[in-house]
């Protein structure tokens, strides 16, 4: 208990700004990232590096505001992200299947 | 003014509905067994219903002499927002004597006309339409209202568009007839307006409201001169007088009865009775007045010019016509309505005789209409030579003929206004005079110029044809007793007649004065003759073929190509004008800016749709950027 | 109870008609008319003239938007009625010689068009006076969509696109009155209780009269119309040119002038030039063209101009002109259209140049046809004459200008009608007309009952008149009475 | 939340159907789980409001209403989708749960009481979706759909949830009563950061509902979909996601206009003007049903932005309409599609010809996307017109109007093409399924039309 | 020191995604966020949410990250992909994720974030309190989250599964 009390004082040393700055740096680069990349698989690496930052921010705010509920969040946000890469990497094994590649690209003939 | 009737109302009614009644029931019959009824049996009833309207018309002249007017009120035809039109007649002094004169020489037209359209395929039809003619120029004169006039107005022009254009198969008489039509639709909508104005002026639309609310109210003169305006150019339009004259000529192609009876006796004077009819509405404006005089006059000259130089029978006598129309104006516009109004019933004598002549004329001559193949007919047709001739005095005002009392009548009238009008109305009097003898000289003198077949076969014609003519020629020559002036001690009966409806102004001048006028024109009228003679007789000119005609008689041969001009002026340039409107404004401009709408569209739709580029890495871009965009927006709001 | 009737019987008997046989489609069609017109004539002996409102049913319908199912008939609803009721069964018997495909639908159409346009005339609640509105355009739009000759596919795009394009903005005008009053209610009661402000009234005015002008159609938004007439069958023609825009002029009377009548006496004005003009503009155009069927739509917009500028008068004499005209119209458009129908089935086309001469052989259809043209020229005792003397009578009162432009009709209408007249019935029989016949008892049997038409209400237009003469009094007194009011303000 | 619980169940069970291989039973199963849910959503809604457990779901009028017409129309799909997986029927127990699982979400959608079950719902609607897109799974175009779904769907909830995040930091709860009273505590300054959650979270909505900007994904997908599966989008998603807007909009930030109202607006009309725009030139029938579906979310989009108590039924009134004429539209697609492989609009030239009745139905349901009286699609419009200009938002109605009438000219092109003459198509046979859901479609497509209270006394 | 280690950590997460972010080659790019989720997790220690630490390790470290590198393996995608886009495109998206950032920074700078003071004993982040949490406020989400999972399964099975035709 009392180690985690001293922790707790500490980390109160750091103001919670640093967290969510930090945190939107994460989030805009997996932007970036899904902006930048064709190749599927980082594309989702990028939607999980979003994911994270927003757990990130959800687990700071909610130990800041000594608010527990924040951190349950961080749990369904880390439930529905295992769900969608599991479809994700299915559908991307699938589209592997039939098209040999997995540039996002690749599947273009829908259109106008 | 108007007394009330003793006798039996309801048959005075009757008669009276009867009057118009039995022309339209000869119509109906006409119509409903087209074909089942013989050409003789047709021809008989159509101008038996016209007797017997003319016998019912002398009924009511005699109970006249009891009374001012009868008026007959059927039913109220349609009233709206204060103005109530009644389907009612009125028959006064003036109405009477049109009725008489209608249906008198209608009848008598009616029986020629079974001679003359003898073998014609469509005799019935033709009579059916005559019949029609009838009803509506008797509703003209007799409706007791201006709408209820302007009803037969319309409806008589119908008539001559029907008449004109009777033989349809000949696309040039077609086209005739539309031209008449149309210029009568032209007055039409003139004498409309002026009724409006009228009636938001008098609040009223019957001759006698009207009549009344002008001795009430104030008058207020530029109101009445335009109303009165605007109703002398539907007269004009009716009347053929400039500018709208030229339609009558062409009309000359329906059959010669019908240029006697409806071009030239009967509804070309409408005109002249309706301002006779309003003729305190006119008093009232000065200044119309004035404007008829010079128009009348100048008609009158102007179309005598043109007859002078015409070949075609009945296009001298449709231009003289319009030239005695003319001086009926004139003779209003010096406001002497009765005078004008005399003037008309004896022209409607003798221009009928005339026309029916020239139709016996035409008849003998198997068709030919131009007077240069004609020639020498005194021998070969004598009775129509004589009453040829008898009309020829009267039309030329050669005492004692009817013609004569009346022309003397308007010009003494027009010496009252000045002498100058007086000269005026001489000249063209003597124009009259100079066409009249050269067509007289160069169709019944001299030596024939037909061809050998034609002459051949040129005969009389028959009694059903000859009998007509010499009633009116009995006409022609006792007509002008009707108003002999005091001069010859006549008592001015008709003047006095009349004077219910037209107030009379009996001004006097010196009998020298006038012996001396009478003098003058007489000499004058007898110079023209001599001179004519002379030209046709003694020279034994021929009116030149119409190649080497020269000089002005050019353009007086060519009518002073007016219908070049109107056909140059008006109609080509608003035939261009609205082929303009439709090919260009309607289909280009208006619906091309309709169609173009739509087009736009489209074609945005093909330019946005490159944006769905079908990748997806393209979608997720425009959606990162969506974000940043509603982020941003709402951030600066 | 009457007026439901009168709107249900078409539309069911046309629903009907799709379940009976095919072969005899036409005469049931005919059946359902004639009762309808029976229906009609019963309505008319139990009508009185002073009454008001009559034969009214009101129930709730929408609670959620406070919209009443509410019919009723005065003076100029029954008119009204009475001119689509006469006129359908005469169009129906029109069309049974040409035998178009698939009757059964053709003729279930036309009956529920007559529903619906019934139901526009007698509707006293403006969203069902909208569904009906609406409702008649459908089955136009069918009618000359798929029995429609040349470019009939586009041109009834044109047709419904641009006519929907007025009606939409109509209905934002029925939606912002309906908010103004209590409970968005759309009851004629609400409306024409509404006090609007001057300045939207203008607003109003122009979204209602976008509508109007298009359907009637007012020049310059005409141009849908004679493409329309020209393509669609004729009966679809007859309906279009006879009764449907006939909606348009009754909406202006009954929906315009009571309820923005500061906006009509102050921009009234520009709608009668534009009328006026387009009276000019039609009749000029008219006279150019080289198809027959064209050339009637053309003259149909002339017409409707004058009554439009009539109306706009506001006046008694106006009001009750455009009334005598509205009925002359219908009639004399249906025969026109006939006439044009029967040339047609002979030439395959109504290219003037290819007719003439055909009086020679057929005396009887020159007759009636010449009866017909003079009506629409408005020769006196036929029925257009009264009714054309009020209109050029109100609008003369109102400016001489105007009303100049408005009687070029007279002039220029002889001028078209006559020379059409000419070239396609007289002159020498050319080759094609030789094999020409007289028409027989079926067409007699529609354009005689129009001739008499003609001459009864030519004869007697007081028929009208009278019968209209109390509920246009009404109108105007709504009219005075605001303006009055609103000037005191 | 009973009837969640027996969707849910239901669909498990079917997938255990599925494993004992008794087909057959499938859609009896699902159709009475779905009869039982709407069974126990009227019957066990006392009028009132109630909350679950926490404040997490919220029962009310709202809802009901939502979840009635969610649970209607998916039965209708369920009813279809039986016919249109004859050949692939290996999967199709497991189809019918994605199906029930997807509703499920959509029920949580239009109930929730907080921001969690917000994102919860949302994912549990979508993710069976971009299963169900990408179901067809030899098949390119329905691989792409599912990608393109996919892809788009998972970047959308990372917003979504960035948003909640930024509202949970400020705000300092998921419960939307008390962001409600925070919103109300500090009305004109909120924090920026909790005003640009809102607007992220909008943002997701907007991407659901596929408005323009969003929109790029759903021609795409509808189109690749199986025709089956783009109705259920179409449909029951469109109504789960209005229904989760308009209750987020409702719930929270509804008195801080400035935050919501003119976004609304400014995406509605540009919704209103690209959809339309766009659908013109398409000459595909399954695509332009799809951007007919993103111009109709811009006449919701309309409502939503003049929101006030009234409007959710009107707009449900309006998502009904539109839901059962898209539906009825698909059908006929793939009726025609299936048996002829026809799949263009000029495809559909002579369809009158040989088969009346789907050329008729065809017209009704096109009248009615058209907003043609006396159909539902009309009352739908004026109703939403009505709730705009009450709002004064005279020139959104303007708008609206105009491109409404783009909307007719495409909406007629396709019925007057399938009217005209030609006979291209043969007869087709309309299987039983298809004619019951045909025949309903139509009967309310008028009924509704014609008496609109029938409906609001259904929904509340 | 606590601030040293924050800094330390940060810096790495960001090295690491950025890292992730410009490899050509896949397997590189999973490793690499590998690293940053770790370091994301010494960042929860530090939140004082440990079990939320241990969790993040096993989901994503344990499992997610693991399933990439199987498919990875599995496809045989180590191959450094050859398609990238130009570097225009790399630019837009370097703007778009820039800008977007600065939106949302200049929103949480403008506003103060409340910061309560720790409590004396902060057992926030303990596996009661979010046990009770779980299974009281939250227990509905919960329960539905296996909802989602059912369907995740089905969806793979459905998509990948070999089906009898073509065996």
């Amino acid at each position: 208990m009392d180690n985690a009390v001293a922790l707790s004082e500490q980390m109160r040393a750091i103001p919670l700004q640093n967290f969510i700055m930090l945190s939107l740096i994460l989030f805009s680069i997996g932007v970036m990232g899904i902006l930048m990349r064709r190749n599927l698989i980082v594309v989702f690496l990028s939607i999980e590096l979003m994911l994270n930052a927003i757990n990130l921010m959800a687990a700071s705010f909610s130990s800041y505001h000594n608010d527990p509920q924040g951190q349950a969040f961080v749990f369904f946000i880390m439930v529905v992200a295992a769900a969608e890469v599991a479809i994700g990497l299915a559908m991307l094994v699938m589209i592997y299947r039939n098209t040999k590649s997995i540039d996002i690209n690749s599947l273009d003939k829908l259109k106008w | 003014m108007v007394k009330p009737i003793n006798v039996n109302q309801n048959i005075l009614t009757i008669i009276t509905t009867l009057i118009p009644a039995l022309p339209l029931f000869g119509f109906f019959i006409h119509i409903f067994m087209k074909n089942k009824i013989s050409e003789k049996a047709a021809g008989f009833h159509a101008s038996a219903w016209i007797v017997l309207s003319f016998i019912l018309s002398l009924v009511l002249f005699f109970q006249l002499n009891t009374t001012d007017a009868i008026n007959i009120q059927l039913f109220d035809w349609f009233s709206v927002g204060g103005l109530t039109i009644p389907f009612a007649f009125q028959i006064d002094h003036l109405s009477i004597i049109m009725m008489m004169v209608i249906t008198g020489v209608g009848s008598l037209i009616h029986i020629y006309s079974i001679g003359y359209m003898h073998g014609d395929e469509g005799f019935n039809r033709f009579f059916s339409y005559l019949n029609l003619f009838v009803f509506f120029m008797l509703t003209l004169v007799m409706a007791n209202n201006y709408v209820l006039m302007f009803v037969g107005w319309e409806g008589v022009g119908l008539c001559s568009y029907l008449l004109i254009g009777f033989w349809f198969k000949n696309q040039e008489y077609n086209k005739a007839a539309n031209k008449a039509f149309i210029m009568n639709r032209i007055g039409d909508l003139a004498l409309l307006f002026g009724l409006f104005l009228l009636f938001q002026y008098a609040g009223t639309l019957t001759f006698n409201g009207v009549n009344e609310s002008l001795v009430k109210v104030v008058p207020d003169p530029q109101m009445l001169t335009i109303i009165t305006i605007l109703l002398f150019i539907g007269a004009c339009g009716k009347s053929a007088q400039l500018p709208l004259y030229t339609w009558l000529p062409d009309a000359m192609a329906g059959p010669t009865p019908v240029s006697a009876l409806i071009h030239a006796a009967t509804m070309v004077t409408a005109g002249i009775y309706m301002i006779v009819r309003s003729n305190i509405l006119f008093t009232l404006a000065p200044f119309t007045l004035e404007i008829i005089m010079i128009v009348g006059i100048v008609t009158a000259i102007f179309a005598g010019s043109i007859a002078l130089k015409q070949n075609d029978i009945k296009k001298i006598l449709a231009y003289s016509t319009v030239s005695q129309l003319g001086l009926m104006f004139f003779a209003i516009g010096v406001g002497a309505y009765e005078a004008a109004f005399f003037h008309l019933v004896t022209h409607a004598f003798f221009k009928a005789l005339l026309f029916l002549g020239a139709g016996s004329v035409i008849h003998g001559m198997s068709g030919e209409q131009d007077i240069r193949k004609m020639g020498g007919l005194e021998k070969n047709m004598k009775i129509t030579h004589w009453v040829f001739g008898f009309g020829v005095l009267a039309i030329m005002a050669v005492p004692p003929f009817s013609g004569f009392f009346s022309k003397d009548n308007i010009l003494v009238a027009a010496y009252h206004m000045s002498p100058l009008l007086w000269g005026l109305g001489l000249i063209a009097g003597l124009f009259t005079v100079a066409y009249m003898m050269r067509l007289y000289y160069v169709v019944f003198r001299g030596e024939g110029r037909m061809s050998a077949e034609v002459k051949s076969h040129i005969h009389e014609s028959p009694k059903v044809i000859t009998t007509p003519l010499i009633i009116l020629t009995v006409l022609a020559i006792f007509g002008g007793l009707l108003n002999v002036p005091h001069l010859f001690g006549g008592g001015k009966m008709m003047m006095h007649y009349l004077s219910p409806v037209v107030p009379m102004d009996e001004e006097h001048m010196p009998a020298a004065t006038e012996w001396m006028l009478m003098a003058i024109a007489s000499m004058a009228i007898v110079l023209t003759v001599v001179a004519m003679r002379v030209k046709y007789m003694e020279k034994k000119q021929v009116p030149e073929a119409d190649a080497n005609i020269k000089g002005f008689a050019k353009v007086l041969n060519h009518k002073y190509y007016v219908d070049e001009l109107y056909n140059a002026v008006i109609v080509k340039p608003l035939n261009i004008f609205s082929n303009f409107l439709y090919k260009i404004i309607d289909v280009q401009v208006i619906d091309g800016i309709v169609n173009g709408t739509g087009k736009f569209s489209t074609y945005c739709s093909t330019q946005l749709k490159n944006l769905q580029t079908g990748a997806v890495s393209f979608y997720l871009f425009a959606m990162a950027l969506g974000m940043v965009g509603i982020l941003l927006l709402i951030i600066l709001m | 109870m009457f007026t439901l009737l009168l709107i249900l019987l078409p539309i069911v008997a046309g629903l009907a008609l799709l379940v009976l046989p095919q072969n005899q489609a036409k005469q049931i069609a005919l059946i359902a008319a004639l009762a309808t017109l029976g229906l009609t004539v019963a309505t008319y002996l139990q009508f009185d003239a002073n009454g008001g409102m009559q034969f009214v049913m009101d129930y709730p319908w929408i609670d959620m938007l406070g919209i009443r199912f509410h019919i009723g008939m005065d003076g100029i609803s029954m008119l009204m009625i009475i001119l689509s009721n006469i006129l359908s069964p005469l169009i129906i018997v029109s069309s049974f010689k040409d035998n178009y495909t698939n009757p059964r639908l053709f003729y279930a159409l036309l009956l529920v068009m007559q529903g619906a346009m019934n139901g526009v005339f007698v509707s006293m609640d403006m969203f069902l006076y909208y569904i009906f509105w609406e409702l008649a355009l459908i089955p136009a739009y069918f009618l000359v969509l798929s029995w429609g000759r040349g470019e009939a596919a586009k041109v009834t795009f044109k047709f419904f696109i641009y006519t929907l394009f007025g009606s939409l903005f109509m209905l934002i005008a029925i939606i912002w009155l309906s908010v103004q009053g209590s409970s968005n209610s759309t009851d004629i009661a609400n409306i024409y209780a509404l006090q609007i402000p001057a300045e939207t009234q203008l607003y109003i005015f122009l979204a209602f009269m976008l509508a109007y002008a298009i359907k009637i159609p007012v020049f310059p938004f005409h141009t849908w119309q004679p493409d329309t007439y020209t393509f669609s069958p004729s009966p679809a023609t007859m309906l279009l040119g006879g009764v449907m825009l006939k909606m348009g002029l009754y909406s202006i009377i009954r929906w315009i002038i009571p309820v923005v009548p500061d906006a009509v006496n102050e921009y009234g004005k520009f709608v009668m030039i534009f009328a006026a003009v387009g009276v000019f503009y039609a009749s000029a155009i008219a006279w150019v063209q080289k198809d027959l069927k064209r050339l009637f739509a053309y003259s149909s917009i002339a017409h409707v101009g004058l009554i439009t500028a009539g109306i706009f008068t506001v006046t008694e004499m106006g009001l009750q002109g455009a009334m005598t005209q509205m009925l002359a119209h219908g009639v004399n458009v249906v025969g026109l259209f006939y006439v044009c129908q029967i040339l047609y089935r002979h030439y395959q086309s109504h290219d003037i140049a290819a007719m003439g001469g055909l009086r020679l052989k057929a005396p009887l259809f020159a007759g009636l046809f010449l009866v017909v043209m003079l009506a629409s020229v408005a020769l006196p005792l036929t029925n257009a004459f009264p009714g054309e003397f009020m209109l050029l009578n109100a609008v003369y009162a109102i400016n001489p200008w105007i009303c100049l432009f408005a009687g070029s009709g007279v002039i220029l209408g002889a001028v078209y009608m006559f020379t059409s007249y000419q070239k396609v019935m007289l002159g020498e029989l050319n080759t094609k007309a030789n094999t020409f016949t007289e028409i027989d008892s079926l067409d007699k049997w529609v354009l005689i009952p129009i001739v008499l038409l003609i001459f009864i209400f030519g004869l007697y237009p007081q028929f009208i008149t009278g019968l209209t003469e109390h509920s246009v009094q009404e109108i105007i007194n709504i009219y005075n009475t605001k303006i009055s009011g609103s000037i005191l303000k | 939340m009973t009837s969640v619980i027996v969707l849910a169940a239901a669909g498990i069970a079917s997938m255990f159907v599925g494993v004992f291989n008794i087909k057959r039973l499938a859609l009896p199963l699902v159709l009475l789980a779905c009869l039982a849910a709407l069974g126990i959503v009227i019957f066990h809604y006392n009028g009132g409001y109630e909350s679950l457990l926490h404040n997490m779901l919220v029962f009310d009028a709202f809802s009901y209403g939502f979840n009635v017409i969610m649970i209607l129309l998916t039965m209708g799909i369920l009813v279809i989708s039986n016919f249109y997986y004859r050949n692939n029927i290996e999967h199709l127990s497991d189809i019918y749960a994605l199906f029930l699982f997807s509703l499920v979400g959509g029920i949580l959608l239009c109930s929730y009481n907080s921001l969690i079950m917000l994102f919860m719902g949302i994912e549990i609607l979508s993710i069976p979706l971009y299963i169900l897109a990408a179901s067809n799974r030899k098949n390119l175009f329905s691989n792409e759909a599912g990608l393109k779904y996919f892809l788009m769907g998972s970047f959308a909830s990372c917003f979504l949830l960035l948003g909640i995040t930024f509202i949970y930091g400020t705000a300092m709860s998921f419960d939307m009563g008390v962001i409600a009273q925070y919103v109300n505590d500090n009305q004109g300054n909120l924090s920026p950061m909790f005003i640009a959650g809102c607007v992220m979270i909008l943002g997701a909505f907007l991407f659901k509902v596929s408005a323009v900007p969003f929109h790029f994904w759903a021609p795409d997908v509808y189109q690749g979909s199986p025709t089956v599966i783009t109705a259920f989008m179409a449909t029951v998603v469109k109504v789960a996601a209005f229904g989760g807007l308009m209750r987020f909009i409702n719930g929270t930030i509804f008195p801080e206009t400035a935050i919501w109202q003119d976004l609304m607006g400014l995406i509605a009309i540009i919704t209103l003007i690209g959809g339309n725009i766009l659908a013109l030139y398409q000459t595909n029938l399954k695509r332009l049903l799809a951007y007919s579906g993103i111009a109709n979310a811009g006449y919701i989009l309309v409502a939503v932005a003049t929101m006030n108590e009234a409007t959710y039924a009107y707009v449900l009134y309006y998502l009904a309409a539109y839901g059962v004429g898209s539906m009825v539209a698909f059908t006929i697609y793939f009726i025609i599609k299936d048996q002829t492989g026809i799949d263009t609009i000029s495809g559909l030239k002579g369809l009158f010809a040989k088969n009346k009745f789907l050329a008729a139905v065809l017209a009704f349901a096109m009248l009615s996307l058209a907003g043609i009286p006396p159909l539902a699609g009309f009352f739908g419009k004026y109703a939403i017109f009505v709730n705009a200009i009450n709002a004064n938002e005279i020139w959104l109605v303007v708008v609206a109007i105009l491109t409404s009438l783009v909307g007719v000219y495409y909406y007629l092109r396709v019925m007057s093409t399938a009217m005209s003459s030609g006979d291209d198509i043969p007869t087709l046979d309309i299987h039983f399924s298809y004619k019951i859901v045909l025949v309903a479609g139509v009967i309310i497509l008028l009924l509704l039309g014609v008496m609109p209270d029938l409906f609001v006394d259904l929904i509340s | 020191m606590s601030q040293i280690f924050f800094y330390a950590l940060s810096a790495v997460a960001i090295a690491c995604s950025l890292l992730m972010l410009f490899q050509r080659n896949a397997m590189y790019s999973v490793l690499y966020l590998l690293v940053c989720f770790f370091s994301v997790a010494g960042l929860y220690i530090m939140l004082n949410a440990q079990f939320l630490a241990i969790v993040h390790i096993i989901v994503y470290a344990g499992a997610i990250m693991v399933l990439f590198l199987y498919v990875l393996m599995f496809l045989n995608l180590n191959t450094p992909s050859i398609f990238t886009k130009s570097n225009m495109l790399r630019l837009a998206a370097i703007l778009t994720g820039g800008s977007l950032f600065l939106l949302l920074f200049a929103a949480f700078y403008q506003t103060e974030l409340v910061q309560l003071p720790a409590p004396t004993v902060d057992t926030t982040g303990s596996v009661q309190t979010l046990g009770k949490v779980l299974f009281n406020e939250f227990l509905i989400p919960f329960e539905l989250s296996s909802v989602l999972f059912l369907s995740a399964m089905v969806g793979v099975i459905i998509m990948n599964k070999k089906d009898k035709s073509n065996g």
